[in-house]
């Protein structure tokens, strides 16, 4: 069993792998933000699929909480910024934020 | 006994994998933002749920080994649940949050998916509103 | 009580800090009194300490309270202890010496420079103290890294507290930082992966025991990140960048703070790791960098010397006579003969004082005359005469007079130099006297002419009060006071030459004698 | 025969992954920091240096087929009673290990097969030294980058800019006539919202 | 170890890196950056650093990433090209290569990764850390009685420099005047929330009671399984976070005032310090819990345990508070008010 729960993690990780071209292609941040939100589900998960390959999963779904956690306040702020930034620029008198789409060329 | 287990929580977990490729599939080729946040969106959650739901009935195989010392694992299933339902209430918020900042980005849609016709405001009329006005 | 006197030395203003902000959160007036006594109980419990090391020898504390035991890990530390010897007590007398007299100036620029943020200031000044001794007390390398942190990040905010020129400057030198204090972290992670342990004298001890473990590239490396690192830290010359603009554009009372204590605790930690934790013969024997270290001193007294000559800033000046003090003390200690260290060590005591005294005129008169350009003097020594004995004081030690205290650590630098034949560091020392001779002449030509001081040229709005009117105030007496002590200091720490050079002498001898 | 010897490099090159790993994270770190340009990037730089160091203390410290280090005197009560039992035994003979040859590093060949002895006997736990050290570096890492970013803020305040040259001119500039400078200041003093 | 975890997340930290550098939209940077820690997270816990892999998730990838995300918030978002890097660039690059030179030259005489008998791993030290603190402290998690223990002089300071950058970063950034309006602002009554989202602010009202809880939970179960006070404090300064970002700083404020925090933050520290201190009020060392067991029940290791978790207590005082203070300032520009 164990080989297969590491053939899972094994795969999981190569998929998370793919999904980091999203992030580096982009386009937008947005695009990124959704790609890094779906690669910090698939860390908690991911984590407790390691416990279980120590063994010891008590000890390790402690913090794959604290992940799942913090993932989901990143994204908020990222939110955020966008939903802040969008009301700044109307008090601006609509002049909106550079909005640019280069992304991870460069 | 555990041969059961063992096919319940790796077909699970198959499972889960299954759809998270469909979630790796549609962000990596879907045309536009509310599009890949579609495939991102459902199948990251389902799929990640499905996987720790194996996780969970594969801990719990020790339990029915022996109830009476393995006891202790119950409580890492419960655990590993509480994940699975934290995930549950907050993956999809994020994905809501992330949209509306799409939305509020100004994100067009990608004109092979806009339905033509289709009543009511245009998403870049939507957009063109204010925070007042939109809510 | 006495053998609990390092613990209380360092616990003293690390708990006025703290009960700063606990209890008088929004009462300002708290701040001096605070600062001052805990600084006063600091410098009390370092006398006293200074005296047990003198009468029975190295004080080793253990905290935690786990002994060497044989039947415990080999008789190796498993806790973390301190080991005062002689040198160490003697800087950390110096250090909260400086801080306490330094508040007398602070007590009249707090509510000046940084008005509604008296506290937030106080509670960093302590804890600068708590940082820089804690540096020079322990006897385990990481916890050394983790109180390096604390003095950085404290002098972050302390210079960063200042006007809007301090916040770029303050940028790099978190930069700067961070990669000095990595690179040290990264060389005690070298030794600890093949040594195994994180106490000073153990590892030492190890080094010592097994040549094979001597022989091993990575042991040169970490040797190489830690003396990196520490140059960083503390600015020798082709790292020096982040330390004239840190130093100017803070409030005054950081400057005249930091600027004597900073960088002679990193070289006193050098010394440290050169002496105690590689051990001298390792240095000098196995690998000899002695030529190129010696080189980059020599280019960084140059350097320093002509900076701050072609500087029209007086801040600026004295910033660029420290990189070149830093070269000094850096070239002394790796001269690699007795005497180099002897003269290295001394420096670190009498460059500390002279740059204090220094900035500490400069300061008064800055704010006497709110120029911050060499103009600033015109006529000072009729209209400010205790600034200008204590600036003379230490501009004669700058340029190592006699009776001064830098003419006799000069003294030991260049028998060093001699005595190891670097003739170029020797003629480098000689030079820079020289340069230091021209600077100070200049100025003091400067002050002796009769010129009224018009309302002119560009002025220094931080460094000057609020209401335009008290800008001619006399200098506070807190000031004049402390000017005093510090000169006093120079002109002590120059006469008590001999104790002091034998004194750091018995400390090599020791440090030397515990490898087998 | 020379798949065995692929065995071995593949050994080989497994047993030095993390430290590359590390020194190339370091140096991407180091290299952002001074090349960048922009001051926020300085900063995600000298976050991944920082990570680099600790990529190498944590690698230090790990063992093959190690437990992580939380003893498990629960599942089976016995192990923690002879672990009592050697403790004084495991003690004694790492004493004497260690007084027939001072130096750890000198004695591997007599350490290498008392370890393999006694710890095939229980199980074996990853070392906790460089976990502490690490804790301690991470937090001091986010220390070091809050009071950095309050810095940059305190910079675009002042200058309107985190590209570092530009900075860098508008410090040239303000500082060519001091009077605008000392005005600016006044003003600046309150971090107006840009 | 798992080696082919390992491998795979190597190289993907690697790219992570590079991508983070790369972006020129400095928001994406900030999360990608925020991506590269859960990775190395999960390098940690595939080497079995559980609390190593704890404490960078919960300061890492969370604290850093938002704080970074306000930052950009105040600043600028785009980064242009370099105008001046290239000269700048190769002198780097040289360096670079010399730095990585002596670097992996020194690597050559490493032991190999994951050796048990390293010198690191069996000297003396470490192996009584694994076999004798159990008996000393009656701790199972040997890095809480290390932490907290052993080296817990180091961990005072460590909770110092948290205190440190809270205090400076006030004081850098910190509107004294506009404070103390903030102060009076305080006892005002704006709506939760009056400006957010609806499903967000149900869901945080959700999720911060339980993570507040939990937090708790990591601070008192650190003697068993991985967690202790910088970790249960992260977190719980993090549901402070997830409120102002929710409902908004003033919320958060109205809970947690500035003044306030600062005040726990010192207590935190008292708390450890004044441990210590009445270990040498009776006569020992600093730190030295064993004379305790004159006060706390049970015997020298128990006395150990239970000072252990007093002391853990105190530093998540003080890390929960600061932590959201620096948010909190970071934020608003120091301000309180307005701002992400």
């Amino acid at each position: 069993m164990n080989g297969f729960i590491l053939g899972v993690a094994l795969f999981m990780l190569l998929l998370v792998g793919a999904l980091l071209y999203r992030v580096c292609v982009g386009p937008t941040a947005i695009d990124r933000i959704v790609a890094v939100n779906a690669i910090g589900t698939k860390t908690t998960v991911l984590l407790v699929l390691i416990g279980l390959l120590f063994d010891d999963v008590g000890m390790f779904v402690d913090f794959a909480v604290a992940y799942g956690l913090l993932n989901f306040m990143g994204s908020l702020a990222a939110a955020r910024y966008f939903q802040r930034s969008e009301r700044r620029a109307e008090a601006d008198l609509r002049h909106p934020l550079p909005i640019q789409s280069n992304g991870g060329d460069a | 006994m555990s041969l059961f287990f063992d096919i319940l929580a790796g077909s699970l977990m198959a499972a889960g994998l299954i759809f998270f490729v469909g979630t790796v599939t549609g962000m990596l080729r879907f045309p536009d933002f509310y599009t890949r946040m579609h495939a991102g969106g459902k199948g990251d959650t389902l799929s990640t749920i499905l996987i720790l739901l194996g996780a969970a009935v594969h801990v719990s195989e020790d339990f029915f080994h022996d109830p009476i010392h393995q006891w202790g694992v119950l409580l890492v299933m419960v655990k590993i649940l509480g994940i699975a339902a934290f995930l549950m209430l907050t993956s999809p918020t994020s994905t809501h949050a992330l949209m509306r900042a799409g939305f509020e980005d100004a994100h067009e849609t990608d004109e092979t998916v806009v339905d033509k016709d289709q009543d009511g405001p245009s998403l870049e009329e939507l957009q063109s509103r204010t925070w007042e006005e939109r809510s | 009580m006495m053998d609990q006197m390092p613990t209380i030395l360092m616990l003293a203003p690390f708990i006025g800090a703290v009960g700063l902000s606990l209890l008088a959160w929004r009462r300002p007036a708290a701040a001096m009194p605070v600062v001052f006594g805990a600084l006063a109980i600091t410098v009390l419990a370092a006398v006293l300490t200074l005296r047990e090391v003198l009468a029975n020898g190295t004080i080793t504390y253990l905290l935690s309270g786990w002994d060497r035991l044989p039947e415990r890990a080999a008789g190796m530390a498993v806790g973390i202890e301190y080991k005062i010897d002689a040198f160490n007590a003697l800087v950390l007398v110096l250090i909260p010496a400086i801080a306490l007299i330094n508040a007398l100036y602070l007590r009249t620029r707090l509510a000046v420079e940084c008005a509604g943020k008296e506290i937030l200031y106080a509670i960093l000044y302590l804890l600068l103290v708590v940082g820089l001794c804690g540096m020079v007390i322990t006897n385990d390398a990481f916890n050394l890294y983790v109180l390096l942190e604390i003095s950085s990040l404290t002098s972050y905010a302390l210079i960063g507290i200042g006007r809007r020129r301090a916040a770029h400057a303050t940028f790099n030198y978190i930069m700067t930082g961070t990669i000095g204090a990595s690179f040290f972290l990264l060389g005690v992670g070298y030794l600890y992966i093949q040594v195994g342990t994180l106490n000073i004298g153990d590892i030492h001890e190890a080094l010592m025991a097994s040549s094979e473990l001597r022989e091993l590239a990575s042991i040169k490396v970490a040797a190489m990140m830690i003396m990196a690192g520490l140059w960083l830290k503390m600015g020798l010359f082709p790292l020096h960048g982040w330390l004239p603009n840190a130093y100017r554009y803070a409030p005054t009372a950081t400057g005249s703070l930091m600027a004597p204590l900073v960088t002679k605790v990193m070289v006193v930690v050098m010394l440290r790791m050169m002496v105690s934790l590689f051990g001298l013969d390792y240095l000098f024997a196995e690998l000899n960098w002695r030529p190129v270290i010696v080189g980059i001193a020599c280019v960084a007294i140059l350097a320093g010397s002509f900076f701050a000559l072609a500087q029209r800033d007086i801040r600026g000046m004295l910033c660029f006579l420290i990189v070149a003090e830093v070269g000094y003390m850096v070239g002394g200690a790796w001269l690699g003969n007795e005497a180099g260290i002897t003269g290295a060590a001394y420096h670190v005591l009498s460059d500390a004082c002279m740059t204090f005294c220094l900035f500490l005129a400069v300061a008064a008169i800055i704010l006497r005359t709110g120029e911050h350009r060499l103009s600033a003097f015109r006529g000072a020594f009729r209209k400010m005469p205790v600034a200008m004995a204590a600036f003379t004081v230490g501009a004669l030690s700058m340029v190592g007079l006699p009776p001064t205290c830098g003419f006799f650590s000069k003294w030991y630098l260049l028998i060093g130099g001699v005595e190891a034949g670097q003739w170029h560091y020797v003629a480098c020392l000689l030079i820079s006297s020289l340069v230091n001779a021209v600077l100070f002449f200049r100025i003091f030509e400067i002050a002796l002419m009769k010129v009224e001081v018009e309302e002119s040229g560009s002025f220094d709005v931080d460094a000057l009060p609020e209401d335009p009117e008290d800008r001619w105030e006399r200098v506070p007496v807190g000031t004049i006071v402390a000017m005093i002590v510090a000169a006093t200091a120079v002109l002590t720490i120059g006469l008590l030459n001999r104790p002091i050079a034998s004194f750091i002498a018995t400390w090599i001898g020791q440090a030397v004698e515990v490898a087998p | 025969m020379e798949l065995l010897t692929l065995t071995a490099q593949f050994e080989w090159i497994l047993g030095k992954s993390n430290y590359w790993a590390s020194t190339v994270l370091l140096l991407i770190g180091l290299h952002a920091m001074i090349s960048k340009n922009n001051l926020i990037k300085k900063l995600i730089g000298m976050s991944i240096f920082q990570t680099g160091i600790i990529l190498f203390y944590v690698s230090a410290g790990a063992k093959h087929g190690a437990q992580i280090p939380i003893v498990h005197y629960g599942h089976d009560s016995h192990e923690s009673h002879d672990k009592a039992a050697h403790a004084a035994e495991h003690a004694a003979d790492a004493g004497q290990q260690v007084a027939e040859a001072a130096a750890p590093a000198a004695n591997h060949a007599a350490n290498h097969a008392a370890d393999a002895t006694h710890t095939l006997g229980e199980t074996l736990y990853v070392n906790p030294l460089p976990h502490v050290l690490m804790l301690t570096a991470i937090v001091v890492g986010v220390a070091t980058l809050g009071l950095a970013l309050a810095m940059v803020q305190k910079v675009y305040a002042a200058y309107g800019s985190i590209e570092e040259d530009e900075v860098l001119d508008a410090i040239a500039d303000s500082t060519a006539d001091s009077t605008v400078d000392s005005t600016v200041d006044r003003t600046v003093k309150g971090t107006p919202e840009a | 170890m798992i080696w082919q975890l390992d491998l795979i997340l190597l190289i993907f930290l690697v790219i992570t890196a590079l991508i983070s550098l790369r972006v020129r939209d400095l928001l994406g940077a900030s999360m990608v950056f925020g991506i590269y820690s859960f990775l190395i997270c999960l390098l940690w816990a595939g080497m079995g650093a559980v609390d190593v892999a704890f404490t960078e998730a919960a300061v890492g990838a969370g604290v850093s990433t938002v704080i970074l995300v306000a930052t950009v918030y105040h600043t600028r978002r785009v980064t242009g090209g370099h105008k001046r890097a290239s000269g700048m660039k190769v002198l780097s690059l040289l360096l670079m290569l010399v730095l990585g030179g002596v670097l992996l030259h020194a690597s050559g005489d490493f032991p190999a990764l994951g050796d048990p008998t390293s010198p690191a791993n069996d000297h003396p030290v470490a192996q009584y850390y694994i076999e004798g603190s159990y008996q000393d402290t009656k701790v199972p998690n040997l890095v809480t009685s290390v932490l907290a223990d052993y080296r817990g002089y180091d961990t005072l300071f460590e909770t110092v420099v948290v205190f440190v950058a809270g205090i400076g970063i006030l004081a850098v950034i910190g509107v004294p005047t506009a404070r103390m309006r903030r102060e009076e602002v305080c006892g005002d009554t704006a709506q939760f929330g009056e400006d957010s989202d609806l499903i967000i602010l149900q869901t945080c009202r959700l999720v911060v009671p339980v993570l507040q809880l939990f937090a708790l939970y990591v601070i008192a179960h650190g003697h068993h399984s991985p967690g202790g006070g910088f970790q249960g404090g992260v977190l719980f300064g993090a549901s402070y976070i997830l409120l102002a970002l929710s409902g908004g700083l003033r919320e958060a404020l109205r809970r947690l005032s500035e003044s306030m925090s600062f005040r726990l933050a010192a207590c935190g520290i008292v708390i450890y310090a004044g441990f210590g201190l009445l270990c040498m009020a009776l006569g020992s060392s600093f730190l030295d819990y064993a004379i305790l067991d004159s006060i706390l029940p049970g015997g020298v290791a128990m006395a150990r345990s239970h000072s252990m978790l007093i002391v853990e207590a105190g530093v998540g005082f003080t890390v929960t508070t600061i932590l959201f203070v620096i948010y909190a300032n970071l934020a608003t520009r120091g301000k309180l008010e307005g701002g992400l």
